[in-house]
């Protein structure tokens, strides 16, 4: 009876196994598609580009990301504050350098609301950049209108946020995302028996499938199964099975990232492929999705509400340099990082404009709500913020498809074709906030 | 066609099947129900995966994992064990939540929540029988099975495994019988660690490699155990599996398929239901 | 149970003779200021979190009294919130009446269906039960993503879906503002200490330290175990229900990620460190559930290290601080009083 | 200071649930000779077993066996020591085969020793062969107590502790046993026989204490105890 021989066993086991699969190569991966910018530290354009580090007295400037609590957010407040930090270097605000800070609301709306009163109780923070929250937009807005507080948040996901005064988000939100998916196989002829998947969320997924189902309406394409699942479904069985029955030509699949690539697991284990189609939302888009769901899906299309990550063009080339300066390595460089980091450049933008000595909430609320027309080489049209009860300045996005393990442009911007955007196209020509 | 869901059920509950045992193992021997034995499991996978990320060879990568599953199982035996072994089952039970928590934040704080997946390279290769069959799959049949016959006869025949048994039956007897009972405790703690590392690297490749959801699986493992009557390895390979068929089946019909998820826990609490049906009182002996 | 040392069932503040102790004087005090100036002193940001922490400080009371008087683990009370705060939202969407009887109802509805769920379990003691409440944690977890939480849409899940904006409950007319909606909270929790604290202070308190300490004694004694046991629960079950309907009127939706059953075991961890044996202990429980991890926050770190104090915090508990947080402060009162009395009569 | 293989108890002190329940007991025991430990219920008998066998620890006193003192050694330690305790109740492991049973007592034994050492055992005890499959739990009373003597001297010990060998067994079984333990002793084992009921002990014993609230209030040859019984119930009286 002594532990000593069995603990030998064990190791002896291990390498039996060990020395069984050590044939078994490392597979080569090419190291995946990392988005690194040109351009060196000194020489980068954020804000004034003074090069001489802002001293004066810091203006506060805050976000809520969901970062914990089974998903994560940050890229884009993370992008935020490296685009912040690198303006704090350059002169910052007319000599005031900004102090950025996000919370995570940890995926509770409950907490949301909380972090949303702190704010908006707190007068010193003027404004709101680059908030990223898969929940709660409504119960934070309440907060915000109260206390006239405005956001330039970088990623809005639920309904609620694209239905807030004082919240503007820079990305289209899942449900614009998946319209132009469906536009886009319309446009290839691809559109014949479309099959969606998506989350059983209140005001997300719900709200997304619905819009789907809206455009398939109004544009004569059919619809062949709609499939919303709990966020913590792992048999994918059941899906892939239905989308097998339904005879579906393309999916649409909008989850974030994790859940989808482990759909796409699920389906390359029962090869289920097939000819139909593969789409995502921009959830997916991601520099490292390519290499995380492997060879089997060559060929893979995401939809991406901003620029390609790989583009080249100003402010893209900016972004990326401004990460690999401020940012930590393994921050995610996406979808979600460029919209922070617009967020943050065309707050600082409206903030200089300015004066120094008069920068409260009132004055920064004001310079917020008057940004329109703003373009950038990251957006298809010009982004604006405007008073009005919804925001959705970004409508028009570009798709993606994966060769070579890295996501690579497949069309350029298309409009979306949402019926429910009706009343935000009048808004723009009527205000005169685009064009 | 019900074919796949049946295969994908075998598969799954063959993972709870063999974590099970591997809680089985550790609460005969010791009376320690660990709630944290799915945190036991996810740390293997998380860090197998990390290795993997980092370019070294998968199977050492793999081995790390699960070397590391049991390490941590027999750290946490060995500094709470003279405690735990003062305390009755409920008490002893409880300590392990707070372990389940603390492997669990641990691994939060580390990895957060990017898209992952721990791919094996037997995942690409399969065959056709009316339904797809991966070689993971067949593998983590074939291993959870394997297993379990394994302990079952390491139990049955080696001096080692008849000390376990032992213990289980009756622990002041045991050590006045001489047995060596911290000795056989840490090795209980040493199995069963290495067990939810292996199977913790499984679970991760056919459900989700997220540590969350790989800590609180503990939750259907405890099912197929419950099945078992905390007693037999048998019991809890056959509840494993009925678990998992029962939960795959019923996802394949709309109108169960939203609670199909739900299976586990109907199941166990049917069990211990009905097997508590004559006792109006369980009486706990402080062991 | 050998690690917890027994205690009688007596809670002095609530007997007449000694209602008007320098110890409740000074408490009573206390929850005046908190109640007057709270809301000012804690700012906007604390004051929800402080809300917020006393609700799930009754709920923490709930599990207190479970484990604490009657041995009993319970890992599925974060559910049973959520089984409050449907019923709630349910009945506040689909009536007019004053938000004050939406409670009542939620209460009572609560209450029963943890009878319901517990009359089986009342059979089992121990680590069964344990068992069977988790199972049950994760079974509700399936059932709330399922069902969602009612949002003012048609229907007997009251859920409005695809693109229709769901519509929060307004809050009670007496707690619109943070502030005032802090004081309501404060005084329902206070309302749902003292029916718990009535409780242990009479016959069914002194019931389950009979049957806490011997289930056959306490048999052999007249005292009808099953039935105060299932009263236990009604009453916990009951005041957790209240807790659920705080919360859903707190933001006015409620989400079903709240509610998972690892949510249920946080809160079951904090109220061992907390302290099991006394109301102190599970408003400390509140706090360590919903203020620890802001406070945290607002010291920079990480968000996720929570679970890792409080895994550690609850071993240390279970080994070496059965009576948990409050137990330690209480030791330290006495001792101070001690020290200071011996100081006097020298 | 070997004592010529002589298990001498010296002092000792025991404390359970905080309250001392042996008061300082002092006993000698021969190798090859049965010495009977008597006493009433709740004399401290079976807190002094635990004690010898390791399971609790005394507060004070020596046990020696060859000069090596064995207080405070745990179970194991004691058992190679030579002192195999069979406690009261005939406990044996219910739920494993008897086979098992044995084999599990037999495991400190070197690995070759340990066929042999069984069979020593059967042969003793022919009656437990054809049971070897049984579980132990399915034996009845004095079947368990074969069982659980057998499992004490697996272990070839020098020194044998058996608790209320007698209690709760027909007179039929205990008149099995006791040539048994004559077998043993003759073989050169002590026996040190713990009894309530002083008959069968007495018989048996060469040499004998008497336990009373925690003391040792006589302590005499065995034959003269036989001899004049009422002296036990006097000094159980007077203490």
């Amino acid at each position: 009876m002594s532990a000593i021989t069995a603990k030998s066993a064990l190791a002896l086991a291990t390498g039996i196994l060990l020395a069984a699969t050590l044939s078994a190569c490392v597979a080569d991966e090419g190291g995946g598609a990392n988005a690194g910018g040109n351009t060196s530290k000194d020489e980068l354009q954020c804000g004034l580009a003074t090069g001489e580090p802002a001293t004066g007295d810091p203006i506060k400037v805050g976000a809520i990301a969901t970062a914990s609590g089974g998903v994560d957010f940050s890229s884009a407040p993370k992008a935020a504050a490296a685009y912040f930090d690198c303006v704090n270097e350059n002169g910052g605000i007319n000599g005031r350098p900004i102090d950025y800070s996000y919370q995570d609301d940890a995926l509770d709306p409950t907490k949301t609301a909380q972090l949303a009163a702190g704010y908006a109780a707190d007068d010193s923070v003027v404004g709101l950049v680059g908030d990223a929250t898969f929940i709660g937009c409504d119960v934070a807005n309440a907060e915000y209108a109260k206390a006239d507080l405005y956001s330039i948040t970088g990623v809005g996901v639920p309904q609620a946020c694209f239905t807030s005064s004082n919240i503007a988000p820079v990305n289209a939100g899942p449900r614009q995302s998946a319209i132009q998916l469906l536009q886009w196989l319309e446009q290839e002829g691809k559109a014949d028996a479309v099959f969606q998947v998506g989350l059983n969320t209140q005001g997300n997924g719900d709200w997304v499938a619905a819009g789907i189902l809206e455009y398939a309406e109004a544009n004569g394409i059919n619809i062949v199964g709609t499939e919303l699942t709990d966020p913590t479904e792992t048999n994918w069985l059941p899906l892939i099975q239905k989308i097998k029955d339904s005879g579906a030509t393309s999916v649409i699949i909008v989850d974030p990232g994790p859940i989808t690539a482990a759909i796409l697991a699920a389906v390359e284990q029962q090869d289920a492929r097939g000819d139909i189609i593969w789409t995502c939302t921009a959830s997916c888009y991601d520099a490292q999705f390519g290499s995380q769901i492997g060879a089997y899906w060559e060929g893979f299309v995401a939809n991406s509400e901003l620029q390609l990550v790989d583009a080249d063009g100003e402010d893209n080339e900016l972004w990326k340099s401004v990460m690999d300066a401020y940012a930590a390595g393994d921050a995610p460089r996406d979808t979600f990082s460029q919209a922070g980091f617009l967020a943050a450049k065309m707050f600082t933008t409206a903030v200089l404009e300015l004066d120094p000595e008069n920068i409260t909430r009132e004055s920064v609320s004001q310079a917020m709500l008057g940004i329109k027309n703003a373009e950038s080489d990251l957006l298809c049209r010009p982004w604006y913020y405007g008073e009005a009860d919804e925001h959705n300045a970004n409508h028009s996005t570009r798709t993606a498809e994966i060769t070579d393990g890295v996501f690579t442009k497949l069309t350029d911007c298309i409009d979306s074709g949402d019926p429910a955007l009706a009343s935000i196209l009048e808004n723009e020509q009527s205000l005169g906030l685009v064009g | 066609m019900i074919l796949p869901f049946i295969v994908a059920g075998l598969v799954l509950g063959s993972l709870f099947a063999l974590s099970g045992v591997g809680m089985l193992v550790l609460y005969r021997t010791t009376g320690v129900l660990n709630f944290g034995y799915g945190a036991l499991g996810a740390a293997s996978a998380m860090l197998a995966w990390q290795l993997v990320e980092l370019r070294l060879q998968p199977v050492l990568a793999y081995a790390i994992g699960i070397l590391a599953a049991t390490a941590l199982s027999l750290l946490f035996g060995f500094l709470a064990g003279p405690f735990l072994a003062t305390v009755n089952t409920l008490t002893k039970a409880t300590a392990t939540l707070g372990l389940a928590l603390f492997i669990l934040g641990i691994m939060l704080f580390m990895w957060d929540d990017k898209a992952r997946t721990l791919r094996l390279p037997t995942d690409t290769i399969g065959f056709s029988i009316g339904t797809r069959i991966t070689v993971t799959q067949l593998i983590c049949l074939a291993l959870a099975t394997a297993i379990v016959i394994a302990t079952s006869i390491y139990l049955q025949r080696s001096p080692t495994g008849t000390a376990m048994r032992a213990l289980a039956s009756d622990r002041e007897l045991a050590s006045m019988l001489g047995i060596r009972v911290r000795r056989v405790e840490l090795l209980a703690w040493a199995v069963s660690g290495a067990l939810g590392g292996i199977s913790g690297l499984l679970l991760s490749s056919q459900t989700r490699l997220e540590p969350v959801f790989l800590t609180f699986i503990v939750i259907p493992v405890l099912a197929a155990v419950v099945v078992g009557r905390f007693r037999s390895l048998v019991g809890t390979l056959v509840g494993g599996l009925v678990i998992g068929v029962v939960q795959a089946v019923s996802s394949a019909f709309p109108s169960t398929s939203p609670f199909s998820n739900a299976t586990p826990f109907v199941v166990a609490t049917l069990v211990i239901l009905y097997l508590q049906r004559r006792k109006v009182v369980t009486i706990e002996v402080a062991r | 149970m050998t690690a917890v040392p027994q205690r009688s069932s007596r809670i002095a503040v609530w007997r007449a003779e000694k209602l008007f102790t320098v110890r409740n004087v000074a408490l009573a005090v206390a929850l005046i200021a908190l109640f007057t100036a709270g809301p000012l002193v804690l700012g906007a940001y604390w004051t929800r979190i402080v809300t917020v922490s006393m609700i799930f400080a009754i709920a923490a009371a709930g599990i207190a009294l479970l484990y604490g008087r009657l041995g009993l683990v319970s890992l599925g009370q974060v559910s049973l919130i959520g089984v409050g705060g449907w019923i709630t939202l349910r009945v506040g969407h689909a009536t007019e009446l004053p938000f004050e009887l939406v409670l009542v109802v939620a209460a009572i509805g609560t209450g029963l269906i943890g009878v319901l769920v517990g009359l089986p379990a009342l059979r089992l003691s121990g680590l069964n039960l344990a068992i069977v409440t988790l199972m049950l944690a994760g079974a509700f977890e399936v059932v709330f993503n399922v069902t969602g939480f009612p949002n003012g849409g048609d229907g007997f899940l009251g859920r409005a879906q695809g693109g229709v904006l769901q519509q929060p409950l307004p809050r009670p007319v007496l707690g619109t503002t943070d502030p005032d909606y802090f004081r309501y909270v404060l005084v329902v929790s206070i309302l749902m200490f003292l029916v718990i604290a009535l409780h242990l202070s009479n016959r069914p308190g002194r019931a389950w330290a009979a049957i806490r300490q011997s289930e056959a004694g306490a048999l052999a004694a007249g005292i009808g175990t099953v039935r105060y046991r299932l009263w236990a629960l009604a009453v916990v079950s009951a005041t957790t229900g209240v807790a659920g309907g705080l919360l859903a009127a707190n933001a006015g939706l409620l989400d079903p990620i709240s509610f998972k059953a690892s949510q249920s075991i946080l809160l079951f961890a904090t109220v061992l460190i907390g302290g099991a044996f006394s109301l102190l202990g599970a408003a400390i429980a509140g706090f360590l559930s919903q203020g620890l991890p802001p406070l945290l926050d607002a010291w920079g770190v990480n968000g996720n290290l929570i679970f890792v104090i409080l895994g550690l915090g609850m071993i240390q508990a279970i080994t070496t601080a059965p009576q948990g947080i409050a137990g330690q402060l209480k030791g330290l009162a006495t001792r101070l009083r001690n020290r200071f009395t011996q100081g006097r009569s020298r | 200071m070997s004592n010529n293989g002589r298990l001498v108890i010296e002092g000792i002190a025991i404390e359970r649930g905080g309250r001392e329940v042996v008061h300082g007991v002092d006993l000698v025991a021969e190798p090859g000779a049965i010495t009977a430990l008597l006493g009433p219920n709740g004399a401290g008998k079976s807190s002094l077993v635990l004690a010898l066998a390791g399971t609790i620890k005394a507060s004070r006193g020596s046990v020696r066996l060859d000069g090596a003192d064995l207080v405070g050694k745990s179970p194991t330690a004691i058992r190679t020591a030579g002192i195999a305790t069979v406690p009261e109740g005939h406990r044996v492991l219910k739920d494993m085969t008897v086979a098992d049973n044995l084999r599990v007592a037999s495991l400190l034994v070197p690995r070759i020793e340990r066929p042999a050492a069984v069979d020593r055992v059967e042969s003793l005890f022919e009656e437990l062969t054809p049971l070897r499959g049984r579980l132990a739990g399915s034996l009845s009373g004095g079947q368990q107590q074969m069982l659980a003597i057998g499992q004490a001297l697996v272990s070839q010990p020098r020194y044998l502790v058996v608790d209320e060998m007698s209690l709760g067994l027909a007179p039929i079984i205990v008149r099995r046993l006791v040539p048994a333990l004559r077998r043993i002793a003759a073989a050169g084992v002590g026996v040190i026989l713990i009894e309530q009921f002083t008959q069968v002990a007495l018989d048996l014993a060469s040499d004998a204490y008497a336990m009373a609230q925690g003391r040792v209030v006589v302590h005499a040859p065995a034959a003269e105890l036989r001899e004049a019984p009422e002296r036990l119930e006097q000094a159980y009286r007077l203490a």
